[in-house]
C-alpha cells in the first residue's frame, strides 16, 4: 500500500513537472507583454523597459522558470504583474467563489443524476427509461453557456427572481451567497447531471447482467433489494471516475459560465490575466487547476482501492 | 412422494420455443441428472424452476414443489421460496459472487433474508456452513473476499449459500465444468455427501456424462428442448433406446481408432531446458519485483510423425510453452530447435514458421470475424515465398475444406455462419495449408460438445496419419490425450513431473500428481462398470 | 407545490428586507464600472480604470479638470507664470492632510513630479513631464517648476491623473493601499468584484455628501444591464451596451446621461504601407465609409460624426465631415485613379471593445462594396499593442483615442499611423510654445485641417459618454473630459 | 462503414439512431446548401432592417446588423461542422496510430509513454488550453481546429489502445502471428477492421463534442472570425440584446442543440447496433 501510494505520488510529481514546462513555454511564446499592456499607447519605450525591469521580466527565461517553480515548491506563487499583489492571495479569494460553485454544481448533479440513473436502469426498456434517456441526451447537447443565457433571460430579466450576475459575497450571509451561485450552478450541473445519469444507468445495467446478481436473486432477494444491496455499490465504481473528472471540469470548465454570470472566480481570473498578459497569474492558476485534476484522479484512485477489495490486495 | 414434479413444461422466449413439454420428478435424497449438449435447454429448465427467466419469456405447464405450483406463485412469494426451499449453484464460480462483499457476508445474507436473526448470529452460522463445505475458519476466515479464493473454493462458497438454510431442493447448473479435474472430483464428493446428510433432492445439470454416471440416481437426456431419454442411471448400461443418446454415450466414451503410424526416431522438435518468467513491468521502489516463474527448466522432444500429449491443470504453464515454441514470447534460457534451426522470439524465419502451425481452443476467437473463410484459411500462405495466384489459392482452400469435412463452397462464408465444430475444422484446415511438420493443438477440442469432439478427434487422427504430421496435443483432460497420443508429458507448476509412453503412464503412474490426476478424472468406463 | 410557493415567497421577500433602509436618506452609492483597475496607482499605469475610481475622489493634483473640461485649481490654490513662460510658481492650499494624517506640502509635490519624470519611471505618460528641467521647493507651501521652453499645455498636463500628488511615505504600498488627499478614503478592495471608498472627514475642501461609495466591476454588458435593472448598482458609468439605453430611458427609475468624452474613434491607417501611402487611396477609404451606419450599427446612434481628430465639444473644433462624405462612387473612382480599379486586400485588426468589433464588421462590409477586401482579425489588447501599435504590422485598425486633446500624436512620425508631415509637425511645435489663447485656437484649427486634407486616418465619430443613473442621484458628471467618476458633489435626492 | 453493415440487418438500428440521423441529415443539408445558396447574403449589412422578428421574409428574423439569421445559421453550421470534422480527423490521424502502436507494444516503455502523455493532456482543462493555443496563434477557425484537435488525440489513442488490446488477446491474432505477419500488418489487416465500429462511435461522440467546443470557443471570440458567421459568436452577439431581440439568442442555440443531439443519438444507435450486448431489449 505504502509503495503504491509512493509510486502514485512520484507519477503525480512528474506530471506536474511536465505540465509546468508546457505551461511556461506556451505562455512565453504568447505575443504581448504585461508592461506594454499596462502602460498603454502613450508610454515611451524607456518607460516600458523600466517597468519590465521592475517586474523582473528582463531576466533570462530559464531563470524565471526556475524562480517560478522554486517559489511554488515553497508555496510562493509570486506577485501579479498587473495587480502587484501576491498571486496566492488573489487565487485564494477566487477559490472562495469557484470552489463553492463547483461543489454546489457537483452536489446538484449528483443528487439528481444518481437516483435518475438508477431509476432508469431499474426500468430499462420501458417508456420511462426511454424518456429519461431522451432528456439526458438533450441535457448533454445543450451548450451550458446558452442554457445560462436562457436562465438569465427567464429568471433574471423576465421573472427577476435572481440577479443576472455578480456575486453577493459570503459576508452578507451564506444564503445570499448561495443565491447568487444558484443559476450558475444549475447551468453547470445540467450537462454534468445528464452525463452522470447515463453513466450510472449503463454501469448499473452492466452489473445487472452479472452472474452474482442472479446469485442474489436465487438467494431470495427481490429485484429491488438485489439492486440496492448488490447492484449499486458495484455500479458506483465507474461513476466515481466520472464524478472525479467532473469536479476538475467544474473547477476549470466554469470559465465561460463565470463570464456569463460575472462571477469573480478562477475562470474569470484566468481570462482576464491572459488578456492582461499577467503571465505569472495565468501560469499559477493553470498549474493549480492541473494540480487539482491530478490530485482528484489520485484521490479517485485511492477511493477505488477503498471501495474495491480486489484492488486493495493487488497493491499490498 | 415426489419433492418436485414438473409437468408438461413449455417455455418460449420472444415467441421462440425453448422447452417443449418437459415432465420429470425428483425425490428427497435423490440425484437427478439432466444431461444435454449446448443448446439443449437444460439451463433454461433450471431457470424455469426458480422462475428467473429473461425478459419476454412465457411458461406454461406445472412445476409443483411440495404441493405448490410455482408457476402460479407470486413473485413476492417466490422470493421467500428461492434460497429457502430451492438452493441454486451456478456454473461460473469466478463471477457468481459479489466481488465487493466478504464470503461471510454473502453466506449470512441468505440466512438473514429468510430468518429473523441478527447480523452477528448470521455471520456465526455462515461460518459453520462454510466449515461444512470445506472452508474451515482457520484457513478461510469469513472476512475473505471472493478474489482471495481459487475457483474451487469459490464454488464451495456458492454451495454454502445454496445449502445455508437446508433447502429440500438444490439445482446445480454445471457446477464443476469450469474447474480442474482434481477440484471437480472433490466437489462431486462434497455434493454427494450433502445430499445424503441433508436428504436433499439434487438436480444436477451437466454436459458431461461421466460426471452424471458417477453420481446420479436418475437421468434425463435432453436435446433441442425435449427429453429424449429418461430412466434409472443403469439405463446407461445397455438400456438406451434413442439413437442420439446412444451416440452421446459412445462419444463420451471416445476411443480413437488405434494410431497406426510409424514413429520416426529422428527428432523434429527439441525443447532444451527452457524457462520463462513473468514479472510486472512497473518500476518499484521497495522490495524485489514480483516474479512469477511460469515455466522452469522444461526439456522434451518430439520426433517426426509422433503425437505427444502435454497434460496439466490450468496455470501449469502449458500455454507458455505453446507461445515459446511458436516464437511469440521470448524465453530466458534454454533453446528450442526445430529441424536444426533455433526458434528465437525476436526473429522467426518464414522457413521455420512454415513447418509449425497451431490450432487454438476457442473456436470463436480464433478467426477474424470480418474475413471470409477463403481469406482465413489462406492466411498462412503469406509465408510462401513465391506468389500464389488467387485461382490457385481458391483451389487449395476448396480442397482443404473438403478434406476436413466441409463443403468446398463454404469458402465464401463468414465465420459466424458456422457452428463450433465446423469452426474447429476450419482452424484445422488453416493449420494444414502449408503442410507443416508439427501442429500444436492447444486445447483444440476442449470447448466442443462431446459428440462433435469425437468427430474432430477422429479427423485429427486420420490427418496425422495421412499427412505424416506430428502433434503436440495440449490438454487439461487426460482422457483426450489418452486416445490420440503415443507419449505424454505431465506438467505441474511449470515443470514436467512425469513423462513416458501414454499407456504406461495411464496404467502405472509413478508421480503422485499423475496418480491424483488419473484418480480424479471421471471415468465413464469404470462408472458404467459399477452400475448394476 | 406549496413548498415551491414558500420558496418563491422567501426569494421575493429577501430583496425587500434588504432594501428597507432605502427609505432612510441614502448616503451610500454603488457605481458600476466595466473595467476593474489592475492596481491603484494612477501614476504607474495607463489604465483609465484607475482614474475612474480614484481621480479627484482619492488623489488630487495641482490642477484638475472641471466637468466641462476646463482646468481649475486643485491642490494649488493659485500660480504665477514668469514672463518667458518657463517658470511656474504654485501656491499650495494650507492644511491639506493625507489620509494617513500626515501633511501634504511642497516636498510632496517635488517628490511626485521628480518621480514621474525620473529616468526609470514607470509613469505611462512620461511625455507630459518631458519639459520639466527643475522642481524647487521654495517654502513648505510654495513650489517652483522650471521648463526648458514655454508650454501652453503645461497646466492641462498637470491635471491628468498621472500627475497627482502622492506622499513619499505611502508610495511603497500605493498599488494596494492608495493614500491621497481627496474627499474619499480608500477602504477596501475585493478583487474581481468591488472597491469601497468612505468619506474623508478631515478633508481640506468642501466635504463629500456621501458617506460611502462602492465601485462594482461588471464587465459583461448583459450583466451590467441586469444589475442596473435590479438596482444592484445606482449608477453605471460608461454603460457598455448602448442597445439597452432605450429601455432605461423609458423607465422612470432611471435617467440616461448622454455627454461627451474625449474618445475620437478613428479608422487608423498605416500611412507607410502600400497602398495607404497613396493619398488617393486614403481619400477613397474616407469616402467609402458611411459614418451614420457605423454610429447606428455599432453605437446604436450614440456618437457624433467627426471629420478630423478633434473633439467636437472643444471650442476650437472645425467641422470637416463634409470633406469625407459617404460617396462610394467617388471612392471607386479614386481607387481606379490610384491604380486599383479592382480594389485590393488588406488587414483590419480589431481590439476588444464593442465599438471596434462591431464597427469593424460594418466597415469591412462597406469597404467590400467599393472593392476593398478586408480580412478581419480580432485581437486582445496585449496582442494589439504588440502587433499593431508597436509592431506597426497592420493595414487598418479601429481604436478610440481617449486621451484629452491628443492631436499632437500626429506630429510623431514613429507613432503607429506613421504619418510624417513636416508642415503638421511645425504647427504643433508652434502650438506647444504658444500661450496666447487666440493664437492657439487658430493653430489648432490649422492642425485639424492639415490632417483632414491628408486623410491620415478614417475619422469616424466622437464617442458619447453614456451613463445610466438612478433618477434620485444628483451631481454625476455628464461629460467626461478625463476618465474620472468625480463623486465629491454627488448626493441622493429625497 | 459499409463492410460493417454487411452482415447485419439495418432494421436492427434503433429508433434513436433514425431520429439522430434525421437531425444530422437536416443540419448537414442546410450546411451543404449554404455553399451554393442562402436566402440572403450574410456579408452585406442593412442596419435599418435590424432586430426584425421572424416573419415571412426572414423566417428566423434578423440580427443587430439587419442580417438574415437563417442565412447566418446555415453558414455558421457549415463552419461548425467543418471545424469539428477536421478536429476529429486530427484526433484519428494521430491518436489511432499511437493507440495501435501502444497496444502492439503493450507493457513496454513506449506504451507507458503514450499513456503518460494521455494523462498529461487530460490533466489540462480543455477550454483553458484552447484559449492558450488561440492566444499563441491568434483566433480563427484554423487555430480552433488545432485546439480542439489536440484534445482528440489522446481520446482516440486511448480508445484505439483499449480496443486493440482486447483484439490482441484473441487467438486469431496469434494465428496471424504464426502465419508470420508482423505487428504493422496485423494492426492494419486485423486490428483496425475489428475496432472500427468503436472508432466510428467515438468519432460521432467527438464530433458532437467538437461542435460544442467550437461553439464555446467562438462564444468567447476565439473561433472563426467575422465576416464568417459562427453559431457561438452569434450567441455572444445576442447576449446583450437578449431583452430586445430574444430570437437572436434562441435560434442559433437551438441549432447547436439539434446538431449535437442528432450526432449523439446517432452514436448511441450505432453503439447499440455494433454491440447488441448493451441493447435495452435484452434480458
Amino acid at each position: 500500500m505504502l509503495e503504491y501510494f509512493f509510486r502514485r505520488v512520484v507519477t503525480l510529481f512528474f506530471t506536474l513537472v511536465f505540465a509546468s514546462i508546457i505551461i511556461f513555454v506556451s505562455l512565453e511564446i504568447i505575443p504581448g507583454d504585461p508592461a506594454s499592456y499596462m502602460l498603454g499607447i502613450n508610454a515611451q519605450e524607456d518607460t516600458v523597459i523600466a517597468l519590465k525591469k521592475e517586474l523582473g521580466l528582463d531576466k533570462p527565461k530559464f531563470e524565471r522558470y526556475l524562480i517560478w517553480v522554486k517559489g511554488m515548491l515553497i508555496g510562493d506563487f509570486g506577485v501579479s504583474y498587473t495587480y502587484r499583489s501576491p498571486v496566492i492571495e488573489m487565487v485564494g479569494e477566487r477559490l472562495w467563489v469557484s470552489l463553492p460553485l463547483a461543489i454546489y454544481a457537483l452536489l446538484l448533479s449528483t443528487i439528481i443524476a444518481l437516483p435518475v440513473g438508477i431509476f432508469a436502469a431499474a426500468n430499462r426498456g420501458k417508456i420511462l427509461d426511454f424518456s429519461i434517456m431522451g432528456f439526458t441526451q438533450i441535457g448533454i447537447a445543450i451548450p451550458n453557456f446558452w442554457f445560462a443565457m436562457l436562465l438569465v433571460y427567464l429568471f433574471a430579466i423576465i421573472l427577476r427572481w435572481f440577479s443576472a450576475g455578480g456575486f453577493a459575497g459570503w459576508e452578507d450571509g451564506i444564503i445570499l451567497g448561495l443565491k447568487s451561485l444558484t443559476l450558475p450552478a444549475i447551468a453547470l450541473a445540467l450537462p454534468q447531471a445528464s452525463i452522470l445519469a447515463r453513466v450510472m444507468r449503463s454501469s448499473l445495467i452492466d452489473i445487472l447482467s452479472e452472474d452474482f446478481m442472479k446469485t442474489a436473486r436465487a438467494k431470495g432477494l427481490s429485484f429491488k433489494k438485489a439492486l440496492i444491496s448488490h447492484g449499486i455499490r458495484n455500479a458506483l465504481i465507474p461513476v466515481l471516475t466520472i464524478i472525479g473528472l467532473q469536479f476538475s471540469f467544474l473547477m476549470a470548465g466554469a470559465i465561460i459560465i463565470e463570464n456569463v454570470f460575472f462571477l469573480p472566480g478562477l475562470g474569470r481570473l484566468i481570462f482576464q490575466s491572459i488578456a492582461q498578459r499577467d503571465i505569472i497569474v495565468v501560469e499559477s492558476v493553470i498549474m493549480l487547476l492541473v494540480f487539482s485534476v491530478v490530485l482528484v484522479t489520485f484521490i479517485v484512485d485511492i477511493a477505488y482501492v477503498i471501495v474495491d477489495p480486489r484492488l486493495r490486495s493487488s497493491i499490498l | 412422494m415426489n419433492l418436485i414434479k414438473v409437468n408438461n413444461l413449455n417455455l418460449s422466449i420472444h415467441e421462440k420455443e425453448i422447452l417443449k413439454g418437459l415432465s420429470f420428478e425428483g425425490k428427497a435424497g435423490e440425484i437427478l441428472g439432466i444431461i444435454g449438449e449446448s443448446g439443449s435447454g437444460k439451463s433454461m429448465t433450471a431457470n424455469s424452476i426458480i422462475k428467473l427467466l429473461p425478459f419476454g419469456s412465457s411458461v406454461t405447464g406445472e412445476i409443483i414443489l411440495q404441493n405448490k405450483n410455482l408457476l402460479e406463485t407470486s413473485e413476492e412469494e417466490m422470493c421467500t421460496i428461492r434460497g429457502r426451499d430451492i438452493g441454486f449453484i451456478f456454473q461460473e464460480p469466478m463471477t457468481a459472487l459479489n466481488p465487493l462483499k466478504t464470503i461471510g457476508e454473502q453466506v449470512s445474507e441468505v440466512i438473514r433474508i429468510h430468518k429473523k436473526i441478527n447480523k452477528f448470529d448470521a455471520l456465526n452460522s455462515a461460518a459453520t456452513i462454510l466449515d461444512r463445505v470445506g472452508l474451515p475458519q482457520t484457513d478461510f476466515p469469513s472476512t475473505r473476499y471472493p478474489f482471495e479464493l481459487s475457483g474451487g473454493q469459490r464454488q464451495r462458497v456458492v454451495i454454502a449459500m445454496a445449502i445455508a438454510i437446508k433447502p429440500k431442493l438444490i439445482i446445480a447448473d454445471e457446477p464443476s465444468t469450469a474447474l480442474d479435474v482434481t477440484t471437480q472430483a472433490k466437489l462431486i464428493k462434497l455434493l454427494k455427501k450433502l445430499v445424503i446428510e441433508d436428504n436433499i433432492c439434487l438436480i444436477m445439470i451437466t454436459h458431461d456424462l461421466s460426471v452424471i454416471a458417477e453420481m446420479a440416481d436418475k437421468i434425463i437426456i435432453m436435446r433441442n428442448g425435449e427429453i429424449v431419454e429418461r430412466g434409472k442411471i443403469n439405463i446407461l448400461k445397455n438400456g438406451l433406446k434413442n439413437d442420439y443418446s446412444k451416440n452421446l454415450l459412445k462419444a463420451s466414451n471416445y476411443k480413437s481408432k488405434n494410431l497406426n503410424k510409424k514413429i520416426s526416431n529422428q527428432t523434429l522438435l527439441k525443447v532444451d531446458n527452457i524457462s520463462r518468467h513473468y514479472s510486472d513491468n512497473s518500476f518499484r521502489f521497495f522490495g524485489e519485483k514480483k516474479v512469477f516463474k511460469a515455466v522452469k527448466n522444461v526439456s522434451f522432444s518430439i520426433n517426426y510423425n509422433e503425437n505427444v500429449g502435454l497434460v496439466g491443470e490450468s496455470g501449469c504453464g502449458k500455454s507458455t510453452i505453446t507461445r515459446a515454441i511458436l516464437g511469440l514470447d521470448p524465453i530466458i534460457n534454454g533453446k528450442i530447435i526445430l529441424e536444426g534451426d533455433e526458434i528465437k522470439a525476436s526473429n522467426v524465419s518464414k522457413n521455420i514458421r512454415k513447418k509449425l502451425q497451431v490450432v487454438f481452443q476457442d473456436p470463436y476467437g480464433s478467426f477474424n470475424p470480418r474475413h471470409n473463410v477463403l481469406k482465413l484459411i489462406s492466411e498462412p500462405l503469406y509465408l510462401e515465398q513465391s506468389q500464389i495466384s488467387d485461382y490457385e489459392k481458391l483451389n487449395i482452400v476448396k480442397e482443404l475444406l473438403e478434406r476436413v469435412g466441409l463443403n468446398a463452397e463454404d469458402h465464401k462464408k463468414f465465420i459466424h455462419e458456422f457452428s463450433g465444430g465446423q469452426r474447429q475444422r476450419i482452424a484445422i484446415a488453416r493449420s494444414l495449408i502449408l503442410k507443416p511438420k508439427l501442429i500444436i493443438l492447444d486445447e483444440a477440442v476442449s470447448a466442443l460438445d462431446v459428440s462433435i469432439r469425437a468427430q474432430i478427434l477422429d479427423l485429427l487422427v486420420e490427418l496425422s496419419e495421412s499427412y505424416g504430421l506430428s502433434y503436440l496435443f495440449i490438454s487439461h483432460d487426460l482422457s483426450l490425450v489418452k486416445s490420440i497420443t503415443s507419449r505424454v508429458l505431465v506438467m505441474k507448476s511449470g515443470q514436467i513431473v512425469e513423462s513416458g509412453n501414454t499407456k504406461d503412464i495411464f496404467n502405472s503412474p509413478s508421480h503422485a500428481y499423475t496418480k491424483s490426476l488419473i484418480a480424479s478424472s471421471p471415468n465413464l468406463e469404470s462408472s458404467l462398470r459399477r452400475l448394476t | 407545490m406549496k413548498f415551491f410557493k414558500n420558496i418563491f415567497f422567501v426569494l421575493l421577500v429577501i430583496p425587500i428586507v434588504f432594501s428597507v433602509n432605502a427609505f432612510a436618506s441614502k448616503t451610500d452609492l454603488t457605481v458600476g464600472l466595466q473595467l476593474e483597475p489592475p492596481h491603484l496607482d494612477p501614476t504607474g499605469a495607463a489604465a483609465g480604470a484607475i482614474d475612474q475610481v480614484l481621480y479627484s475622489n482619492v488623489f488630487e493634483g495641482l490642477t484638475r479638470f472641471a466637468s466641462d473640461g476646463s482646468i481649475i485649481p486643485g491642490l494649488a490654490k493659485s500660480w504665477d507664470v514668469s514672463s518667458d513662460g518657463t517658470t511656474y510658481t504654485f501656491h499650495l492650499h494650507k492644511g491639506v492632510k493625507y489620509h494617513d494624517g500626515s501633511d501634504m506640502d511642497a516636498n510632496d509635490v517635488k517628490f511626485s513630479l521628480d518621480r514621474a519624470r525620473a529616468e526609470d519611471t514607470t509613469n505611462a505618460q512620461k511625455a507630459l513631464f518631458a519639459g520639466i528641467t527643475d522642481v524647487n521647493v521654495i517654502d513648505s507651501h510654495k513650489v517652483q517648476v522650471v521648463l526648458d521652453k514655454p508650454n501652453g499645455n503645461f497646466l492641462f498636463n498637470l491635471a491628468w491623473g498621472d500627475a497627482v500628488i502622492v506622499s513619499e511615505d505611502s508610495i511603497e504600498n500605493i498599488k494596494q493601499n492608495p493614500v491621497g488627499t481627496g474627499a474619499f478614503v480608500f477602504d477596501n478592495w475585493v478583487q474581481g468584484d468591488r472597491i469601497e471608498l468612505k468619506k474623508n472627514n478631515s478633508y481640506w475642501g468642501a466635504p463629500a455628501k456621501l458617506e460611502k461609495a462602492t465601485f462594482k466591476f461588471i464587465s459583461d454588458p448583459s450583466a451590467a444591464f441586469a444589475a442596473m435593472m435590479a438596482e444592484d448598482v445606482d449608477v453605471f458609468k460608461s454603460f457598455p451596451a448602448p442597445e439597452n439605453l432605450v429601455q432605461f430611458e423609458a423607465d422612470s427609475r432611471f435617467k440616461v446621461l448622454i455627454g461627451s468624452n474625449e474618445g475620437e474613434t478613428i479608422l487608423s491607417t498605416n500611412n507607410k504601407m502600400e497602398p495607404f501611402n497613396n493619398l488617393k487611396v486614403r481619400k477613397a477609404l474616407a469616402h467609402a465609409i458611411d459614418r451614420k451606419a457605423i454610429i447606428d450599427g455599432a453605437m446604436f446612434g450614440y456618437g457624433t460624426p467627426i471629420g478630423t481628430h478633434f473633439a467636437p465639444h472643444h471650442p476650437a473644433y472645425v467641422d470637416l465631415t463634409g470633406q469625407s462624405q459617404y460617396d462610394p462612387e467617388l471612392s471607386k473612382k479614386l481607387l481606379s485613379e490610384a491604380g486599383f480599379p479592382d480594389g485590393f486586400t488588406t488587414t483590419l485588426k480589431l481590439p476588444p471593445p464593442a465599438y471596434a468589433r462591431k464597427g469593424g464588421e460594418i466597415i469591412a462590409s462597406q469597404l467590400r462594396d467599393v472593392g476593398i477586401n478586408v480580412e478581419i482579425s480580432n485581437l486582445e489588447w496585449a496582442q494589439w499593442l504588440e502587433e499593431v501599435f508597436r509592431g506597426k504590422d497592420y493595414g487598418l485598425t479601429i481604436v478610440s483615442h481617449t486621451e484629452p486633446f491628443d492631436i499632437g500624436i500626429y506630429a510623431r512620425p514613429e507613432y503607429y499611423f506613421q504619418y510624417d508631415s513636416k508642415e503638421f509637425q511645425k504647427v504643433i511645435e508652434d502650438l506647444t510654445a504658444e500661450t496666447n489663447p487666440v493664437q492657439r485656437t487658430s493653430l489648432m484649427k490649422n492642425a485639424q485641417k492639415i490632417i483632414a486634407d491628408d486623410y491620415v486616418n478614417g475619422y469616424l465619430f466622437q464617442r458619447a459618454q453614456l451613463s445610466v443613473v438612478n433618477s434620485k442621484v444628483i451631481g454625476m458628471w455628464k461629460n467626461s473630459p478625463t476618465q474620472a467618476t468625480d463623486l465629491t458633489a454627488v448626493y441622493w435626492d429625497n | 462503414m459499409m463492410p460493417l453493415l454487411k452482415n447485419k440487418n439495418l432494421s436492427n438500428l434503433s429508433f434513436s439512431f433514425w431520429v439522430g440521423s434525421i437531425c444530422v441529415l437536416f443540419v448537414f443539408l442546410l450546411a451543404i446548401v449554404s455553399f451554393f445558396w442562402t436566402p440572403y447574403d450574410v456579408t452585406s449589412l442593412e442596419i435599418s432592417n435590424r432586430f426584425k422578428t421572424p416573419s415571412y421574409n426572414h423566417f428566423l428574423g434578423t440580427d443587430h446588423f439587419g442580417r438574415d439569421i437563417l442565412s447566418m445559421i446555415m453558414v455558421g453550421t457549415q463552419t461548425s461542422i467543418a471545424v469539428a470534422m477536421v478536429a476529429v480527423g486530427i484526433g484519428i490521424l494521430f491518436g489511432l496510430p499511437l493507440g495501435l502502436i501502444a497496444a502492439a507494444k503493450r507493457g513496454t516503455f513506449f506504451d507507458d509513454l503514450v499513456m503518460r502523455f494521455n494523462d498529461l493532456i487530460f490533466a489540462f482543462p480543455a477550454l483553458i488550453i484552447a484559449i492558450l493555443i488561440t492566444a499563441v496563434l491568434g483566433p480563427g477557425a484554423f487555430n480552433a481546429i488545432i485546439a480542439i484537435g489536440i484534445f482528440n488525440i489522446p481520446v482516440f489513442a486511448r480508445v484505439a489502445r483499449g480496443a486493440a488490446l482486447t483484439q490482441w488477446s484473441k487467438e486469431y491474432i496469434l494465428a496471424a502471428q504464426v502465419s508470420g505477419k508482423g505487428t504493422i500488418l496485423i494492426s492494419i489487416e486485423h486490428i483496425i477492421p475489428n475496432i472500427l465500429n468503436l472508432l466510428i462511435v467515438q468519432a460521432t461522440i467527438q464530433f458532437s463534442l467538437g461542435i460544442l467546443a467550437e461553439a464555446a470557443l467562438s462564444y468567447v471570440g476565439l473561433g472563426a472570425q467575422p465576416p464568417i458567421p459562427s453559431l457561438g459568436r452569434m450567441l455572444a452577439d445576442s447576449q446583450t440584446m437578449i431583452s430586445i431581440a430574444p430570437h437572436m439568442a434562441i435560434f442559433p442555440g437551438l441549432f447547436i442543440v439539434i446538431t449535437v443531439l442528432g450526432l449523439n443519438l446517432m452514436g448511441d444507435g450505432l453503439r447499440d447496433y455494433f454491440d447488441p450486448k448493451l441493447k435495452v431489449s435484452n434480458s
